[in-house]
Order: C-alpha cells, then structure tokens, then sequence
C-alpha cells in the first residue's frame, strides 16, 4: 500500500483542529497543557510523514512539493517545542497571576489553531486557501498577544491588529489580480487559483496585471513578514504577548508569510514580461536588514530587542530570495531554517530570564552567567549563534549569502556586510550586560525546563558543522526551483 | 593515517578537552587536568609539525571531511606553509599550557577560562589546517570567539568588557573582509575549495580588491596600524597565558592567513601591493612603538610591542611581494625568510614576556608598572628570564630578535633591484622607520625591565612579592632557551623555511646549515653574514676573560653602603622615575606636537601646601579620527531611526500607504 | 700557517684596540686642555686612573641586584667583540664575517641596553635621568647610523666591513654626495654615542647636563674602570669605523706582508691623532646644548643618513 | 442586453463607489461619515449583484445581501451607538487639509489608472475597469485611515478598503467561493475583533480616540 500525501497532510491539519476544539472544551490548566504538547507532538510525526510521501500528486486545494515540506516539518517541530517551553512557562504566569485559568483555556485553543492556521497556509496549493491560512494564523496571534490585557498589550495587539488587517486586505487584491491574470489563460473558477497551474501557465500571463498583483502580494504579506518599513507592529507584538507567542511569532509566522512572497516570486519569475521580483526583495531586504540592525541599539526591552533581529533576519533571508542563485537560494533557505531555530532558541531562553527576574528591561538584568549558568550561557550561545558567527548554523547561511552576493553585485554587499556588522556590535553591546558583570535581581534557581532551547541550540550547532546530504540534496532541489 | 588526520586528531583532542572542561569546569583538578592534557597535545602537534617542516612526513597531506558546505566539504590540508605555522601555533600552546599548569591555579573563577582555552588552541589550529574557504573562516571566527571568551574571562571589570565588546567587533570586521575576498576568489558559483581558487583566473583589480580585503581581514586580527586599536583594549584583559597567545601566537595565524591568501591564493599581485604593505607595515612598526613607549601597564605595553613586530613581519612581507612582483626571486626569498623567521621569534619572546608580566602579576597583583620595582630581588629567576625576553625583542646580539630583523634589514638592502621608482625611495624609508622602531623599542623594553624589576619597590606589593611556581618557571625557562638557539643558530630555522619560499616566493636561500661555523649567509653575491654563535661565545669569552683578569689581578674589596645619589640621603622609592617619567624625553622628541597627548599640571602658588600633580592623558589620535566618526555615526543613526519607534499607529500606516503608493508609481513610470 | 697569521692579526687587534683607547682619550684631553690653555693632565693619565681603581674596593649601593655587578663586564665585553671587528690597521680579520656593521651596531646597542639597566638598578633619580636620556638619545642615533650603514652597503653591495672597506679602496667610487653626507652623519652619531660635547660633557657631574655620567654615577672600584674602559674603546671604535671607511686606503689586505701590516698600524696611529685633534678642536669650539635641543641635532644626522640613501638610489638608477 | 449596457451599468456603480469614496475623504462629521459609508455599501451591493446578474452567479448574491446588510445597516448603526455611548467627539480630526486630501485622492485614483490600463485591452475589458476602480476604492480607504486621527474614521476607511476587495473580488468573473468565505470572514472579525477591542478599550480608556491608544508607543522613551 503506497502512503499517500494526502494522508499525512490532512493528518496535518486535522490534528490541530480536534485539538483546538478538545482544548476549548478541556478544564485544567496542566490536562490542557499536556494535551497541546501531545497535539503539537503529533502533528509533528504526522508532518515527517509528508518525506516519505509521494510529490507528484498535487491536489486543487492542498499539495505537498519540495519547497513546502520542509516548511511543514519546521514549523511542526518548532510549534512542538514551544508547546514543551509553553507547559513550563504557562504554569509560571498562572503563578503570578498574570493569566487566568479561563484565559489560559482559550491560549491553548488558540495556540493550536494557529499551527493549523500555518498548516493549512503551507500545504494550500490554492492560493485563496494560503490567504486564509495566513489570516487564520495572524488573527489568533493577534488575539494572543493581547491576552494579559494590560495596557500595553491590548495597544500591541490594537497596532497589530490595524496593521495585519491592512496586510491582509492588500495581500487579498493581490490574490485577486493574479486570478484575474489567470482567468483568460485556464479559464474561470478553481484553477485559476491553483499555484500549480499557475507556475505552469505564469508565461502566458498579462505581465502588467501580474506586476501589479506582485506588488500587492509583497507588502501584504511582507506586513506579516515584518520587512521595514510595514514592521512597525512586529516589535512591540513579540514584546509584550506571552513569550511562546514570541517565538512562535518570529520563528514561524514570519517564515509562512516570506513562504507565500515566495510562491508569488515563483510565478513572477516565470513570466518574461513580468518586472523582475529580485530588485524588489532585495531593496526591501536591505532596508529592513539595516533598519533593524541600527534599531538594536537604542533597545530596552530584551523581547523587543529580539524582535527587531528578527526583522534583521528576516531582512537577510528576503534579500537572499531576491539575489536567487543556487548559492543564495540556498543561503537563503538554510538561513530561514536556522533562524527559526535560533530565534525561538532565543526566546525560550529570554522567557525564562524574564520570569527569573521579574523584568523585560535590558538595564535591569545584569551578570546572568553568574546567576544562572545554564540559561546565561545559552543566551550567550544564542546570541552569538544569531549574530552569525560560527560555529552555528546562521554562519554558514551568511557565508553563503554573502561571499556569491560580493562575487556578483559587489556594490550590493556593501549594505548587507554593513547591516550584519551593526547588528552583531548591537546585540553584544546588549549581551555585555546581559550576561556578564556585577549580576543583580533575582538568583533563585530556576525550575523551569531547559530542554527545548538546548535541543534548538544543538540542532543549530550541528547544522552550522554538518547538514546531511539528504537536507542538502533537497535543498539543492528547492534552490532551483525558486531561481 | 597521515599527517594531516593526526593533526586534526590533535585539533579534535582539544575540542574534547574543551568539552570535558564545560562539564568538569568547577572540578578541583581541571585546572591541572585541561592543561595537562593541553600540553600533551601541543607537545604532539608541534612533533607532529615539525615532521611536515622538515619533510619526515610522507605524501599524503589532504584530508576532506564531508563537513562544511555541502557540495565541498570540508578540506583539511598541509603543506610546508601551514607546517610552519602550526609549529609556531603548537609551540606556543604548548608553552601557554605549561605555563597555565601553575598560573591558572590563581584564577577566581576557572571555568571561564578552562573550557575556552583548549577551544581557542583547536581553533587556532583549524585555520591553519583549513583548505577551504568555508573550514577556513569557520575555524577563524571560531578562534576568535574563543578569544573573545577568554578577553572577557575576568567580566566583573568593566574596561574588560569594553575590551571584549571592542575586540569582537574588530575581528567580526576582519572576518567580513576576509568572507568577501574569499567571495572573489570563490566567484559566483561558490568554488570555495583552494584548490579550485588557486586554478580560477581572476583580473588583476579582483587580486588588488582581495589584497586590500585581506589586508583588512588579516590585518585588523594582527593589529596592522590602523585596525590596531583593539589590541591594547584586548590583549591585556585575558588572562596572561592567554594574552601570550593571543599576542604572540594569535597574531601569528593572522599572519599566516595573510600569506595564504595574498601569496598563494591571490595570483600575480602588481607591484604596489608591495608599496601599500610596506607603508602599513612601517607605520604600524613605529607606531606601535611609540604606543607601547608611553605605556604603564606592563601587559598593554606588550601588546601594543605586538603591533610593531607585526609591522616589522609586513615590511618583510611587502618586501617579498615587491620583489616577487617583479621578479627577484631571491631577494624575496630572502625577505620573506626574514618575515617567517620574526613571526616565529616573536611568538617565542612575546608569550615569554607576557608569560613575565603574568607571573609579575600573581606575585604582586599589579600591573602598572610605576607601583612597582625592585622585583629582582624578590622574584630572581622570573627577572632573568625576562631580561632575556627583553634582549630578545630589543633586537640584541645573540638572541633571535636580531636575527629576523638583520634579515630584514638585508631584504632592504636588495631594494636597487627594484625598477620601481616609488619603490626605490620607500624601501629605505621603511628601512630607517624600522631602524627607528628597533631603537624605541630597545627604549621601550628598558623602561619595561627597569621599572617593573629594578630600583626599589613602589609599593608594599612589590616588596612582598614572592617568585612564582616552577611551572610558570619553567615555561619561561623554555621559551628563553628557544630564544637564544633561534639566535644562535638560525641557519638550521632558515633551512627549514625554505621550501615555504620556494613555493611562495619562487626561490629559496642557499642552504644555510651546512656552511662553516653555521653562519648566514643571505646570499652569496653580497658576501653579508652573520654569526650568532661566534657572537655568543665571542662575548662570553671576552667577559669572562675580563671577569677573571679582574679577580685575578684586581682589588677583591666589596662593600655595601647606602646609594650615593649625588650626596642625597635615602630618599623615598616614589624619587624614582616612573615609567612615564622614563618616556617623557622621547615623547618630547616624537609626540609633542600630537593633539593626542595632553599634559596637564597643576601647581599650588607659593605658599600653599597642597601636592602638584602632573597629569598626562595620552590618547589614541587614531582613535579619534577612524573609529569614533563610525561610533558617532552609528550612535547618530541609532538615535535618529529610533524615533520610528515612537510614531502613532495611524504613522505607521502611512509608511504602509507610502510605500504601496511609491511601487505603484515606479510601476506606473517603470514598466 | 695561514690560520695562525691570521689568528694572531685577529688577536692584535683585540689587544690593540684595548690598549689604545685610554691613550686616545687621554690624547683628546690633553689637547683640548692645550687649546683651553691649560696643561691638562698627562697623556697616559686613564690608565693610571683605570689602574687605580682597579685597586679600589668597590662600594655597592645596598639595594643594587647582580644587574648592577655583571654589567660592566658585558658592557666591556660587548663593546670589545664590536671593537674587535672593526678593521683598524688590517681587514679581512679572521672572525670579521661573524657580525657586519648592522651587528656592531647591535652589539653597542646591547652594551647601552645594560649600562641603562644599570642607571636604574639603584633606584635613584640620577640614575633614571641618565637612562631615559640615552634610550632618547639612542632611539635617534641608532636610525642614524643603520642609514649611514645603508647608504654604504648600497655602495658596497654588502654590509660587511671589509667589503666596504675594499670598495671605498678602489678607485671606482669617487666622490659621491651621499658619502659626504653619510660621513657627517657618522661624525654627528658618533659624538652623541660617545656623549661627547654638545651631546653630554664628559667631564661633568652637573646633574642636569649629565647623561653617561648620571647613569654610572653609583659605580665605583673595578666596576667603574670597566666603564671607563668601554667608554674609551667605543671612542677607539668610532674613529676606527670612520677612519675604515672613510681613509680605507692605509689598511693592510689578508695575508699581506709583515711591511703592509706594519704601514697599516702606522697610518692607523696617524688616523687616530688625526680624528682625536678634530674632536678635542671640535668640542673646544662649541658648547654643550640643552637636552631638548638634542633631537634636532641628532636627528640631523638622521635626516643625513635618509638623504644619502635616498640619493644613492637616485644616483644609481639615473 | 448589450455589452454596452452591462459595461456602462457596471462602470457606472464601480465609478460611484470611488465618488463615495472621495465624499468621504472629504467629511468632516462622523456621522456624515457614517451615511456616506452606508451609501458606499449600497452602491457596493447594487455592484455585486449587477455581476451575479451578469455572471450568471447566484452565490455572488449572498455577497450582496452580506454588503447590504452588514456594511450599509448593521455596521453604520452599531457605529452611531458606540459613538453615542462613548460620547465620542463628532468632529473628524484630520491631519492634512481637506483641499490636500482631495488633491491626494485624485492623484490615487490617476495612479490606478495608469497602472491597471498597461493591462492589455484584450483582457475582459469589464474587469479592467472595475479592477482600476477597486484599485481605487482601496487606495482611497488607505488615504483615509492615514489622514484621519479618530479611531472609527480609521475603522470606516478599513471599511471602504474592504469595499474595494470586495467590488475587484466579485468583478473577477468565476472566481471561487473563497471569494465569499473570505468578505464574510472579514467582515466576521473586523466586527469581532473590534468588538472584543472597543469593549476591552472602553474597559481601560475613556476613549477610542487612536491618539490615546498611541500614548504608549511600544517602548517608553
């Protein structure tokens, strides 16, 4: 019996389904903590089904190709292991008080509603469906973000709210005229929507409509990306939701929202009248990566200061799509990986500093490695990890980005090496204090898990010496087909 | 096996004791036990080098691991290049570790320092090994943020934070630099492997661009003037055998990254390559001299001595490159022998220096020089070796500093060889600034020695301070016996360079250990030569000839009385010159007329009781003018975006709106 | 045979050199006392001052450590290896291809390296004073003389001695500017080296205008007569360098005859009286400056030594 | 029918939505504002359903009935409520003069134009033209929300954006259902989430005047 994609992918997205719904009904904080881990933990196995599973097939609504599946399987381990470092952090919030039981019900529901939201944006071969998808996900987290209705959070949430339903609006005209370019060509109704059909007639396509609609797609979805200057909500919603959120945010919402800018790239790049989608992403990359990068240094508040290295990151990975090319392709996508990985590293580590300490404030946490060793030294190593230096996975992805960047537009390397620089003197110039000197605040022991920001670390240090040749091969893949 | 795999068994090995150390950091006996283990592996890597130095190793000397960038892997690789400087890496690690045996039981908190410091020597050896672009700026950085631990070891003290934070920043620049020149020579397709670099063609301008980055990369990790200016902040701060690493040692593997990319990767570089590192070259000699000069700290005056020893390795090294450039095959044979034999007579004297101002440290915890003095007395066997550390680098007659510079001097001497114009007159200016540099520094290492160890002591420190252990000892013991064989018999280390020189530089010297008296002889056309060892046992025959004729025929009569001063009864110990005191007429004569330097007195009118006090604030001016309109600028724009921060929601749209409309309008126009 | 010969020419030397410096300085004084119209003191008189403190007992400061006993004896020492190698009546000395000029240089460098040490070992004022102000003086000279030695390795294709030597010799040369500048260069580094007036006063302890005396001021007995000793063979050195390079004519080649030799030794006595005139007239005829002016004089011959390579090259590529 | 006539009827609606459009831009009084959005809802509803007509779509019915009802009725209501109860200031705040702001929206609606006309004439004429409208509308809804300070003006000129969405959705002949799903889940949590977000706002502030919610701007200085 041949296993089908089909399986694993519905698998996918019922999973998180049954468990929103078993979630919403579920009393009991450590029953329905459990219970999202084992969902999450679930759709993960399920999702590393969707390797063995045979590609050819592409359905009108769901497909699973090369470039998708990896995204599936990260985002499934990741929201995995936020949901272990959510069970060990939740519990501390009801501790003090800042979540109620009820609420905490409705974040567990909501958290698996997202992961399904994202699943469903990344197994849609219908380009409505990965709207929906999107939107689905970005809804939850705005929901999230506002749940500890403090003043600050409702305003994050409100900011976020404008902002992504902007995104959203604009991302929705831009589906519509890539339909509208589609209808002449396959004809009215579902297939003008399918991105299979899409790629396969892109070239016959009324290049000006398709320009428009890039446009369209690339600010609204690059809201969701956080790419300057549509960023403006991603900060202060990573800093002031629950840090689960945070890393969910910044390691895999973002990723989803650059994946559909992709899918559009794709199509764009088939057409030969079309505007080129490179300068593009490569202008927004660059101002979003040098934006951010000097943005890190006036920060205060340790989540936020993360928040815009994601935005720095996010800048790379997009000027590394525009750039296209086997080896920044493959920069670009290893870079994703990795700063998923690393981000979300980061941001467990960062939630546990925050409830050790009582503070968010950078100037208020001092001396870490002193105080607590584990978490201080794995903020260290998260830090340098995400600054790019070796011997973690984001070098090898700005290795790779940048040295062919150099051999091809030289002058276009300038930028980029200048952003990374900035960025990487920001964030020691924080980690200075954060994790070294006279300590102060809390030094009480910690109980809290640790495990899944090792386990992120780990796979970012391996990545960063060796990637197997089955990663490789098929990220070779995934480098042509996007160009 | 070969050769190669054994060495990165040993590379491995230290990044196994790095992570035994993580786990066992608070053990009683790490502390013995990583160092221990580090000195094994040192002691075998060194054997192991100087079995590829000198040809004893067989054939097979690449190894490729399926690491690193996937379509490449990772290539491991030795030739006599890398052989050479894994000797003088391992060499000096085995010293560190030795030394660490004993220095780091005084360390407060061992686990910052005892895993990072096996990791820092792996490192070191990786770049040396490493074949390929990818391995290669991996294990580069990955020395550096090892060293970056290590600066920042002692973190309570916030100037070593700052140093950190300065260091990490410089070597990141250096490894963006290095990262785009292997960009160009790997070209767009991403042929990172050297052995394909080394049969890609590149346009001279691609070589002169990647020559310039590399004197960027490597330069700012050696502290090539003017990218120097964290390694005074950084060097200090480690912990002393480290900062002899990092000094004297870390330095070097910079170095070697230089001649690795310029002379064997770049291809055919035009001759004012040569002119532009000859320039850098001097001035960083100079420089770093004057610098050091007019230092108190002990420890920051070694290292800003490290940016003048570089510099005299980059005039070599600009030598040979001019000379290659327009083919005098021997002359830059000969002055690139000069440059490999400083690189490694510096690693020797400058770890055994630091090692001295490590141990000055432990006995007296100081290292500011005017709170010091009168060490000999208390600490004996540490002064004697440092006196000999001090010779060595001051360039005197029979230890090894001389040698190299000697070489140097006589790569000079080939200049008229040159067709070049430009070249003609900066080869003998970068001659007399080296000779300008070689007698500061004679100056400076005075002052250094006389200060810290001689007089009488400053404080109740320095009169209490005790000699320190025999491992500390006998490292120092060991290195100052290497400094006096290199010095007197440099002719088997010119041998032993020589392959390097003839697949860099297209030549080789004549073969030095077999001539007469094992004398050097550069080159036989201009009849100069040199000979340590007759120098060495013509001194010691004459003094003891002199020291015996005295006691034979002269009074025996000895007697202790108070110093005579000019009649000037015992006064205090602060009477003495102090080390600033000691630099004032030479920075009258060089550094008067500098912004930088400022001094201020304040003197009470007559009458008043009140102390005068002198201060004197001697700034980097390099500082000002290079690094603080990048920290300015960046402050600038920091301030200045960080007002998006701060916008109203509606704002915010509007960057929305703006944006969206702007894209349509280059749409509308565009397409 | 041959050996012997040359190992007994070599051995003359040494004793040559150590014999004949205190006669040199104790020549300059005497005439300078003539010129100052005094009677002076007789012309043998430092040896009679080195024989009497060689008899002296030594007073050593309390706190003063083996550096301040072993120096003079390496000072002497050094300095004599260096002295040894200079060719005064002959060249092609047997052992004169151990070390060339940049090694003679080193070799005083490092007898200056310890006497400073030494200055500082007692840990008193004077001492300090006259340390720093040789390593300033030093730091300007030592440039100096290495481009007075480049612009005649240039010449001479070499830097050793006897090479120079035999070049300057031969007719091809000629008068050239650079080696004229080169010359006052030397002069100018020698008088500074040796702290001959205007650098230093010799003959004064006046704390303020001291430099070589400040810093052997502790020293006393046989230690003090080593000093001297090396004080006056660096003078004999000087002047034999100049008079090698400069009237390189009169020396005797390797292997000559008993007769070359002997001329050789009587034109190097000639040299000897002749440069020991010009200096003592020299240092009559002008006054000592102030140590902050030093600089500009030193570094004159800095500028010279620059200038005459720089010409050289000139000269040779045009 | 002609296609004359379905194309005029069809430009006629869609060049109405942009002249409500531009009345709004130019109100001053959130009431007014309120009745010219409700006005736009219907022209919108009028506009679907002339394509469900044309299209032969039924289903594209139910968009209209959902603008009819929700945009025109339900929304412009609950607004005047909210304004009454929170006693919120009837003046529009606006940040650029009402001549500028009509300048801007024209030069949107030309921007439209000229990048939907490079579309080729051979493409369904129909589709064009509205598509340049809807381009239009939503340009407009964005002028609006940046141009004004008060937090429902910002929400009607999110609405008049939707309304936009919603004319170049159901003007794409065929398109899928998703069309519809999409339009009422938007319209869904644009009520929901403000909604829950009035209600938590007014639980904390005395108003919803954005300016107020922009008192904190992320990070305190």
């Amino acid at each position: 019996m041949s296993f089908s994609a089909s399986d694993g992918v519905v698998l996918v997205l019922v999973i998180p389904v049954v468990a929103a719904a078993a979630l919403a009904l579920l009393p009991g904080y450590r029953a329905s903590a459990r219970l999202n881990m084992l969902a999450s933990g679930l759709t993960f196995v399920a999702s590393l089904s969707l390797f063995f599973a045979d590609h050819s097939e592409a359905g009108r609504y769901l497909f699973v190709d090369d470039l998708n599946v990896a995204f599936i399987v990260l985002n499934t381990f990741v929201g995995f292991t936020t949901s272990v470092f959510s069970a060990s952090y939740i519990a501390h919030e009801l501790e003090t008080g800042r979540l109620t039981p009820t609420y905490l019900r409705f974040y567990h529901a909501m958290y698996q509603v997202m992961m399904g939201g994202m699943n469903l944006a990344l197994t849609a071969n219908n380009i409505g469906l990965m709207w929906v998808g999107i939107e689905l996900a970005t809804l939850t987290t705005i929901l999230m973000v506002g749940i500890y209705r403090t003043h600050e959070a409702l305003e994050a949430a409100w900011k976020y709210f404008i902002l992504g339903s902007v995104g959203i609006g604009l991302a929705l005209f831009g589906t519509i005229l890539v339909y509208m370019a589609a209808v002449p060509i396959v004809g009215e109704g579902v297939n003008g929507m399918v991105w299979t059909v899409l790629v396969a007639q892109a070239k016959h396509f009324d290049p000006a409509m398709i320009n428009v609609a890039f446009i369209f797609l690339l600010l609204g979805y690059g809201t969701k990306v956080g790419l300057a200057p549509l960023h403006a909500w991603l900060p202060d919603a990573h800093a002031e939701g629950p840090t689960p959120i945070s890393a969910v945010l910044s390691g895999l919402l973002l990723n989803v929202a650059l994946y559909a800018v992709l899918r559009f790239k794709i199509v764009l790049a088939a057409n030969p009248g079309a505007v080129a989608p490179g300068p593009l992403m490569v202008t927004l990359g660059l101002v979003s990566l040098v934006f951010a990068a000097f943005m890190l240094y006036r920060r205060r508040d340790i989540k936020r200061l993360f928040a815009y290295s994601s935005i720095e990151h996010m800048g790379i990975i997009t000027f590394a799509f525009g750039m296209g090319g086997p080896v920044a392709n493959f920069g670009g996508l290893l870079h994703m990986a990795m700063h998923s990985l690393t981000k979300s590293g980061i941001f467990f580590a960062v939630g546990h500093v925050a409830q050790i300490k009582g503070t968010q404030r950078v100037a208020e946490i001092r001396g870490l490695t002193v105080t607590h060793p584990w978490l201080g030294w794995s903020l260290v190593i998260g830090v340098v990890a995400i600054a790019g230096l070796p011997p973690f996975g984001v070098f090898m992805s700005e290795f790779l980005v940048v040295s062919s960047t150099f051999a091809r537009e030289p002058l276009l390397a300038v930028p980029l090496v200048l952003g990374i620089l900035v960025a990487l003197g920001a964030l020691f110039y924080h980690l200075g204090g954060l994790a070294f000197g006279e300590p102060t605040g809390n030094d009480a022991p910690s109980d809290a898990s640790y495990t899944p920001m090792i386990v992120h670390f780990g796979l970012v240090l391996v990545a960063g010496i060796f990637l197997p040749s089955v990663l490789v091969a098929w990220f070779h893949h995934v480098a042509q087909i996007l160009g | 096996m070969s050769v190669v795999a054994f060495l990165m068994l040993c590379a491995a090995a230290l990044l196994g004791v790095a992570l035994l150390a993580m786990a066992a950091s608070h053990a009683r006996a790490a502390t013995a036990l990583v160092y221990g283990a580090s000195l094994a592996i040192c002691i075998v890597g060194t054997a192991l080098s100087i079995a590829a130095l000198t040809g004893r190793a067989g054939a097979a000397t690449r190894l490729i691991l399926p690491l690193g960038v996937p379509w490449i892997g990772a290539h491991f690789a030795i030739d006599s290049l890398s052989a050479f400087f894994l000797a003088v890496v391992n060499i000096g690690g085995a010293a560190a570790s030795l030394y660490g045996l004993g220095y780091g039981t005084h360390e407060d908190e061992p686990h910052r320092v005892l895993p990072f410091f096996p990791a820092f020597l792996a490192g070191m050896n990786l770049v040396v090994l490493a074949d390929d672009a990818f391995s290669y700026l991996l294990s580069w950085e990955f020395m550096s943020l090892a060293s970056w631990a290590l600066v920042i070891a002692h973190h309570r003290d916030a100037e070593n934070r700052r140093a950190g934070f300065v260091y990490l920043i410089m070597a990141s620049v250096g490894t963006l630099a290095l990262l785009l020149a292997f960009g160009l020579l790997a070209g767009p397709d991403g042929h990172y492997d050297f052995e394909a670099i080394r049969l890609g063609a590149r346009a001279p301008l691609t070589s002169a661009l990647v020559l310039v980055l590399v004197l960027i990369g490597a330069g700012s990790k050696a502290g090539l003037v003017p990218l120097h200016a964290w390694l005074p902040l950084a060097h200090p701060a480690a912990p002393s055998h480290v900062s002899a690493l990092m000094s004297g040692v870390m330095t070097k593997v910079a170095i070697y990254a230089f001649i690795r990319i310029v002379f064997d990767l770049a291809g055919a570089l035009p001759w004012w390559s040569g002119a532009l590192l000859l320039a850098v070259g001097s001035l960083s000699a100079v420089l770093g001299v004057l610098q050091a000069l007019m230092q108190d700290d002990t420890k920051r005056l070694l290292a800003c001595s490290t940016i003048e020893n570089i510099g005299i390795i980059f005039i070599g090294l600009g030598l040979a490159l001019a000379f290659r450039a327009d083919g005098v095959a021997a002359a830059a044979a000969l002055a690139m022998t000069a440059a490999l034999l400083h690189v490694l007579n510096h690693s020797f004297f400058k770890s055994l220096l630091f090692f001295g101002a490590g141990a000055v440290l432990t006995a007296t915890g100081d290292r500011n020089m005017d709170r010091l003095g009168g060490l000999i007395h208390r600490m004996p066997v540490t002064s004697f070796l440092f006196l000999a550390g001090c010779m060595a680098i001051s360039a005197l007659p029979p230890l090894n500093g001389f040698v190299s510079e000697w070489l140097t001097f006589q790569a000079v001497l080939q200049s008229p060889d040159l067709p070049q114009w430009a070249l003609k007159v900066m080869v003998p200016a970068a001659g007399g600034l080296l000779a300008l540099a070689a007698a500061l520094a004679g100056a400076a290492f005075v002052k250094t020695f006389g200060i810290t160890f001689l007089g009488r002591p400053r404080s109740t420190e320095a009169a209490n301070a005790k000699e320190v252990d025999r491992f500390s000892l006998s490292a120092m013991t060991l290195l100052a016996l290497l400094c006096l064989i290199a010095g007197i018999v440099p002719g088997f280390i010119m041998d032993a360079v020589a392959p390097i020189t003839r697949n860099l530089a297209g030549a080789a010297l004549p073969l030095q250990s077999k001539l007469p008296w094992l004398t050097i002889v550069p080159s036989f056309e201009s009849g100069s030569s040199y000979n340590g060892l007759l120098i060495f046992l013509f001194i010691a025959f004459s003094s003891l000839l002199a020291v015996w004729a005295i006691h034979r025929f002269a009074s025996h009569a000895i007697r202790r009385a108070p110093a005579w001063d000019c009649g000037f009864p015992d006064p205090s110990p602060a009477t003495q010159y102090s080390g600033s005191g000691f630099a004032q007429p030479i920075r009258r004569v060089f550094l008067t007329r500098t912004p930088a330097t400022r001094e201020q007195l304040s003197m009470p009118a007559p009458g008043d009781m009140r102390a005068a006090r002198f201060t004197l604030t001697i700034a980097d001016p390099l500082w000002d003018w290079l690094y603080q309109p990048f920290v300015s600028a960046v402050e600038i724009a920091a301030l200045q975006l960080n007002k998006l921060q701060f916008l109203t929601i509606r704002r915010y749209l509007s960057l929305v709106f703006l944006s969206l409309v702007s894209l349509l309008l280059v749409l509308a126009i565009w397409s | 045979m041959e050996l012997i010969s040359a190992l007994l020419v070599q051995l003359m030397q040494m004793m040559l050199v150590l014999w004949a410096a205190p006669l040199l300085t104790g020549f300059v004084r005497k005439v300078k006392a003539r010129l100052q119209r005094r009677q002076g003191p007789p012309i043998l008189q430092p040896y009679r001052d080195i024989l009497r403190l060689l008899k002296k007992e030594v007073v050593v400061a309390n706190n003063a450590s083996w550096i301040f006993r072993v120096a003079p004896y390496l000072i002497f020492a050094a300095t004599w290896v260096a002295a040894a190698l200079v060719p005064t009546f002959a060249k092609g000395l047997l052992f004169s291809w151990s070390a060339d000029l940049i090694a003679i240089i080193a070799l005083l460098a490092s007898a200056r390296f310890f006497l400073a040490l030494a200055g500082m070992d007692i840990g008193t004022a004077f001492g300090g004073i006259g340390s720093s102000r040789e390593m300033m003086i030093a730091s300007l000279a030592e440039p100096a003389m290495l481009l007075v030695v480049f612009t005649m390795a240039l010449v001479a294709r070499s830097t050793q001695l006897s090479a120079v030597a035999d070049l300057l010799a031969s007719s091809g040369v000629g008068l050239r500017v650079s080696l004229g500048l080169a010359m006052v260069g030397l002069i100018i580094v020698a008088i500074a080296e040796n702290g001959r007036i205007p650098v230093d006063n010799p003959a004064t302890h006046l704390e303020l205008t001291m430099v070589h005396e400040a810093m052997v001021l502790e020293y006393s007995g046989r230690h003090l007569a080593m000093i001297e000793l090396a004080a006056a063979v660096k003078l004999l050195l000087y002047v034999s360098l100049i008079g090698c390079i400069f009237v390189p004519w009169t020396l005797a080649a390797p292997g000559g005859s008993t007769a070359s030799h002997l001329a050789g030794f009587g034109a190097y006595i000639a040299k000897l009286a002749l440069f020991g005139f010009l200096l003592a007239v020299f240092e009559t005829a002008i006054a000592k400056m102030r140590v902050f002016r030093l600089p500009d004089f030193v570094g004159g011959a800095l500028m010279l030594g620059l200038l005459g390579t720089l010409l050289l090259f000139a000269s040779r590529s045009l | 029918m002609t296609h004359g006539l379905t194309f005029d009827v069809a430009h006629l609606l869609a060049g109405g939505l942009v002249l409500v459009s531009f009345l709004m831009i130019t109100q001053h009084r959130l009431y007014a504002l309120l009745n010219a959005f409700a006005l736009q809802a219907v022209l919108l509803a009028l506009s679907v359903a002339w394509q469900a007509n044309l299209q032969h779509a039924p289903h594209l019915y139910v968009t209209a009935l959902i603008a009819l009802l929700f945009k025109a009725v339900i929304v412009p209501v609950g607004l005047h409520r909210i304004i009454q109860r929170l006693g919120i200031h009837r003046e529009i705040e606006t940040v650029i003069g009402s001549g500028t702001t009509m300048l801007a929206g024209m030069g949107l609606v030309a921007l439209s134009m000229t990048v939907m006309l490079k579309v080729t004439p051979t493409a369904d004429p129909l589709a064009r033209e509205d598509l340049a409208f809807a381009l239009s509308v939503v340009l407009l809804g964005l002028l609006m929300m940046v141009s004004r300070r008060n937090a429902v003006s910002q929400v009607v000129g999110f609405m008049s954006l939707e309304n936009g969405l919603v004319l170049a959705g159901t003007g794409a002949r065929g398109m899928p259902l998703v069309v519809e799903i999409s339009v009422a889940f938007s319209i869904l949590i644009a009520f929901f989430v403000i909604g829950v977000f009035l209600f938590r706002i007014r639980e904390r502030f005395d108003t919803v005047d954005v300016q107020a919610l922009d008192r904190f701007r992320g990070e305190r200085r």
